[in-house]
Formats: C-alpha cells, structure tokens, sequence
C-alpha cells in the first residue's frame, strides 16, 4: 500500500466547488506545493475550512488573493488584510468560530460524534441560532461537527503507509482535519519507508491518509 | 507615553503570578508580561497553538522554521517543553487547566462582560482563541491602556459584540488596576502618575472606593 | 468438529476482505481470520486498545510486556504500525475509518440486529469496544457457530439484549453464509458438509432462498 | 517545579470513598505500585473509573479482591470472575459502558465540554435514561463528561515536570485520565531530567500531572 503519488495527479482530485481543509498556523507550514498547483490549475469556488486565512503570498493567503475562495471558515483572519477587504466588499463569505470550537467541530466530525456541548461563546453572538443545553446548572452550546470533501496536510516526517510525524508546533489542525475528510492527501517534506518512524512517534496514524505528495513539484 | 504605559502595565501584571502557574497570554500587550516574570518564580507559558514551556522570542537568525507562537512569532521553547494539536490545547484551556489568561481588551464592563474581538463595519479579525481562554481560563486579567483615543475603554455597560460575558477578573491599565467584584468594579490601586480624580475622569463605569486603597 | 468449523468459519470470512481494508478482528473465533489472510493482499488489522498494523500473536519468550492487543494477548506489530490512545481508536471506530469488523455473536436475528454482550444472570461480561465497532464500521460480519447446545443463533427475533440494532451485513457460520437484507436474511452460500434442509433446520429466522444458490 | 514525591507521600492523598481513575489495559500497565500501597493503607470504599478489572492478582484485579471497591464503571470485566460473583452477590456496583464513551465521557470531563452526542448504545440498553437528539437524520445519544478525584496513571518514561511518554499500547486511558481528574499521581518506570523527552514525544504535558512517584517502593 504504497500511498505516494504524482502531486499533478493529486491536485487532479481537487475538484472546484469543493469543501477543503488546510492545514497550517498563520504563515507557517501549509501545503504550499499542493496550494500553487491548485491556484495554477485555475481551481475555484472554494469553501476553505482552516484555522485562518495566512498572511498575502503565503499559504491559504494565496489562494485568496487568487479569488479561489468562495467561503472561509476560520478561526482569525487579521493577518490578511485581504481577507477582510473581499469581505466587505461583498466577494468573500467569511464564518468565524472560536478557535477550540473549530477544533472540537472538526474532531467530531472525524471521530462520528453528532456533537458536543461547549461553554465557549455563551452570552456572545456565537449563541445565535444555537440550542442551548443546561448541564449540572451550567450552560453550553451544542455545536455540530464539520465535514470536508478534501484535506490537504503538510506533514514533516512520513511513511509510504500514510503515517505522518509533525515537527515542533506544526500539528495544530493537521491530526483532526486528517480524520475528517472524504479525500486526504498529505505534503510530505521527507517521505520514509514503513517502519522508519517509531510506532510510539505517530501522530496522525495511515489510516487517515489517502495519498501522499513530495513537497516538489 | 505608549511605551512606558505598557511596560507599566505589563510589570503590574506580572506581580499577579504564582509560582507554578500555567499561563496564556495574549497578542501584544498581554506577551510582554513574558518580560516581567519575577526572578526564580516558575511559570510555565501556553501558546493555544501547541505550546507548552513557550521561551522568548527567536532573535533573527535563531528561528526554526516548525515553531511559532499564536501570535506567528518564531519563539524558543524550554526544557521540557511539550508540543501537542489545537484539540488538545483547547481541552486544556477549556478544561481549566490552565491557571491565569491576560488578555487585551477593546471595552470591559461593571459585569465583568468583555469586548475584545470585534469593531462591527470596521475592524473584524476574528475571536481566534479568546473566547475560548476566557470560558476557561481560572483567571482572567486585562491588560490596556486605560482609553482610546480618550474615550474610556472601561464602561458601565459594553457597547462592543461581547468575546465574553462576566468573565474578568481584574483589569490592569496605565492609570488603576481595578478588581471586577459581585458588587461592581472595585479600585484597589492607583497606577503611579495617576490619581482617584484622574482615574473617574476617564472612566464610564461607576468605581467602588473603598478605605485604605493603594495608592 | 468445533475446531474445524471454526477454521472453516474463519476461512470463508477471509474471502470477504479486499485488498487495502483496515479491519478489527473481535475475541476468539473471529480473531482466527488473521491466519487466512490471502498471500499478497494487504489488510491492516486494528486492536482498540491502541494498534494499528497489529501482527501476530507471540509465541512464548517473545513478549513485549507493553504491547498487548485487546484481548489481553501479547502480540507482534508490523513495519509501519502506529500506537495511539483510546479516545483516537474510537473516533477511528466509531468516525468510519475501519472497512470491515468481524465479530462473534450470541444471536443475530432478521433485522440484523445483534446480541453478543450479555446473558442476563450468567453472563456479564460487557460490552468492551463491541457497540462503538458496531454503531462506526463500514461493514459488519458476524462469524459464528451456527447453534449453541443445538439451539439456533439466528432467530426471528432477539431474545437476548441487544449490542446494536440493524447492523449486521453478513452471517458467516459452519453451515451457511447469509446476508443480511432488506427484505431479510438471504441464504447466499451453503458450507461444505451442510445442505438447505440442515440449515432451516437449525436456523428460527426465515430464510430467503434465491436461485443459483452456491453450494 | 520538581513534581517527584515519595510513593508513601503520595498514597497519603488518596482517601478512603474518593472517585478514582486506574489507566491499564486488561492486566498490562497498571500502576501496580501505588495499587498495592493503597490496600497496605486499607483504602476502601472506592469508585474506580477503569477500562476493566483487569484480571485477579494483577492492577484493579488486586482492588476489587481486597474488597477496596464500591462502585467499578468499566467497559468490561469478563477477565475477572471475582468482580462478576461480588457483583451477582450484591457486593459490587457495577456500571458498564461501551468502550469508546467511555474513554470519550473521560476526555469530555478534561476538556471542558458539558457533553457530547454518540451513535453507540441507539437501540440497546445503553439508551436507558438518556435523552435523544436527531442530527441530519440520524439519532444520537446525549452522554455527559466524566470526572474523578485522583488518577493513577503508569508512565514509561516521565520527566520531572510531569510529561509522560507511554511504550506501546500503554496509552489507552491514560491520556484522557491524566486529563479528567483534580489530582494526578504518574507511577515512572523511568523517571528522566526536563529535555530528555523531545518536546514532540511528549503524549500527556506535564500540565496534567501534579505528582510523580517511582515504580519502586
């Protein structure tokens, strides 16, 4: 099950319209390679679930700046300037959702939970339109998992089975946005054979991958 | 002035630190409490990014490209640190694991409310993890300078989207560090430079007084 | 006859997985597919207690005294295996990412629902990983005997307390192999040494019997 | 902030009626150390919140023959024919529940969230009491967080900061146990200097645990 491909015949898969998540943290550690392939084979319209939008020229930046974005899901997006413009001029739909909330809604709907009761945004506008449950006198939200078509992932360090290990703080959203999408392809920048990465020193284990690119084109 | 302000402030702050605490501060303001921490104390600083055991900033040339804080800042981390994903960062910091958050603010109110992510039709950069920290973090302090532009930023009432409702604890600015009570803001010292006079002048919300307060 | 019909049980099962399926084998008769995996193909087999690429059980003096698999047995892994927590094992159960989990039962009856946990009185074991698998795989097959002390397992209806209602997909037992459809149990293939009179014999449950039924 | 105490010191801080996490697998990687300390001190009248007791002789198998326990909530006790006869002899509560909201009931009481809804259990006994919540079609059981007083969690290799590193299947509960609980005590079979685990092999921060005792007593 040698999971290594072509990153042309990835990107082949990246359909535009489609609900992608992206991995990274502000600038650092996006699937670049895979993001210039899609913004060079004209992929459009779509929704982008991340943690935020980059910063210009960097990243989930890029594909804004390109207009391939349709609709953000994010947790943050004052580094980009224009992220906000498109969005108040009217020619990006943004969604923002407390940081842990993205989270915790992107493991759900990886882990096949329905679910989950947050305390984070009560008495805050990210209640509107949300039921509301009381737990042992305290409040909470009940917040729903969020699914993707697509993920691409950078990975440091990873098997020709799918196993990736992430440097320093690179995991953030990589481990559950692995988990919860249909099409998961990871941008590895060393790819190993099985057996080279410690079982104990997984992260996100194969089962999660799909396919897997070299980070050069 | 807007140096020294938030120098003065940070340093206030730090006073509030316990041996043994784990803390998350804020971008800006909030980070540079890092600065102040007193001598032989152990504190341990979260970064909801994936830290735990944050160090200072990279000077240029020490960066590692795989390691930043939440505020995209390429950070050192210390003996013994730890790196982990944002679920399960966020499990820490909403599960109270973590001891005090500092966070800037853009108004806070007699309740304790807090508005601190969102200028409507203006400035909208997102809550990030704020609402989070401030739903459960232990303690939350703010950390501002005590208006803007002149107005007061400490009001009876926010008139800003809420980040969160009745959570602050204690607001530390360049003027007062005032305590958020059940019985409303209480002024427990005046800022060196400042004065009761000078401090209700620029404040909207009622302030309790009461005897032997620190000046 | 109890030994080789659980082979032949194990055997049939094996021809069910395809290549690149990440399967869980549950305790005892359905843990016995390992052993006929088909040369070449590659299956992936998952322990909920932590493993992905478990390998096989370990003769004596080959214990790792700190890999087991989840039924209590020390077991080899295979290059490329991961070991992660039980909370992660069971997002993977229970979130879709296992093709196909094989499990022994107490009763199935027509509406594929399934009772292997409990026989209130004597039996109480619980129900360990069994419901997640069943309520998160893709594809569920119940390998077992075809009667208990001569009593039938595949009933009209339950009797037993039920471990999941409606997800069985097949039935594979020393006497025949049955599908599980909406119109009910289908009587897909016939075992060696069994006949259609000896299994609605010993079958409660209706049986759909179509024409080109294997033999 | 050196969290290695003596096992005596330690054992003095679980009380007689506490609610108590033991992480371990069937009979593997309990901390057997703290586990036999806690009968020599006669701690009785327990809740343990487990995956199972373990078998006799070994880990929870020892609590549950000294008669330490009153209540066990686990997923499966099968390998221990004595906690079925004190159950079946009205000696022993027991709770059973499914493994995965189990372990998913543990992390929800160390995250801070009020709930979660799961797929396990719709249809069966599991179902009894708990509300039900219909999401895009499919049903789902509302389950709520679980918490404990202490937990005592076997670590391979700890720091004295409290990080933990797990060998093998070790992991299982102890993740979200170390999590869950307003105290933790990390039984080391090897105790090491902050910087000896890499900060990426890291499994439970030193942040969960508030003290450390060696294997030996």
């Amino acid at each position: 099950m040698n999971k290594v491909i072509g990153i042309n015949e990835a990107v082949k898969m990246i359909k535009s319209g489609c609900t992608i998540m992206i991995s990274g943290f502000m600038a650092v550690k996006s699937p670049e390679a895979l993001i210039d392939l899609m913004i060079k084979n004209n992929i459009k319209n779509l929704t982008v679930i991340a943690n935020d939008s980059a910063v210009p020229g960097k990243g989930i930046g890029k594909l804004i700046t390109h207009r391939c974005v349709k609709k953000l899901i994010a947790s943050h997006i004052g580094l980009n300037p224009e992220t906000g413009r498109q969005m108040n001029a009217g020619e990006l739909e943004v969604e923002l959702i407390p940081q842990g909330t993205l989270a915790e809604r992107i493991r759900c709907g990886g882990a096949g939970l329905g679910g989950f009761l947050t305390p984070t945004g009560i008495g805050t506008s990210v209640e509107e339109g949300k039921q509301k449950l009381t737990v042992n006198g305290a409040e909470y939200l009940l917040e729903f998992p969020l699914r993707a078509d697509v993920a691409i992932i950078k990975g440091s360090v990873v098997d020709t089975l799918g196993n990736v290990f992430y440097k320093g703080t690179t995991q953030n959203f990589s481990l559950v946005m692995a988990m919860a999408a249909d099409l998961v392809i990871v941008e590895a920048e060393e790819i190993v054979q099985p057996g080279e990465l410690k079982a104990e020193y997984v992260m996100t284990p194969g089962i999660f991958v799909d396919y897997i690119v070299g980070a050069e084109m | 002035m807007g140096f020294n302000a938030k120098e003065m402030i940070a340093r206030r702050v730090a006073e509030e630190l316990q041996d043994g605490y784990v803390v998350n501060l804020g971008i800006g303001l909030p980070s540079m409490v890092a600065n102040y921490i007193p001598e032989g104390m152990s504190v341990t600083l979260q970064s909801e990014n994936g830290i735990l055991g944050m160090g200072a900033l990279c000077a240029e040339g020490e960066e590692d490209e795989n390691i930043i804080n939440a505020g995209n800042q390429f950070v050192h981390i210390q003996k013994g640190a730890s790196f982990f994903d944002s679920a399960t960062s966020f499990a820490m910091i909403r599960g109270g694991h973590i001891h005090l958050t500092v966070l800037g603010a853009l108004q806070v109110d007699e309740q304790g409310n807090i508005a601190s992510h969102i200028i409507p039709g203006s400035m909208v950069p997102g809550m990030g993890g704020a609402m989070d920290l401030l739903a459960g973090a232990n303690r939350v302090i703010v950390a501002m300078l005590h208006t803007a532009k002149g107005e007061p930023k400490i009001v009876k009432k926010c008139t800003l989207p809420l980040t969160a409702r009745g959570k602050v604890d204690l607001i530390v600015t360049e003027k007062a560090v005032i305590a958020v009570t059940p019985e409303g803001l209480v002024l427990k010292e005046i800022m060196p430079g400042s004065s009761v006079e000078d401090i209700l002048q620029h404040t909207e919300a009622d302030l309790i007084i009461r005897d032997g307060l620190a000046e």
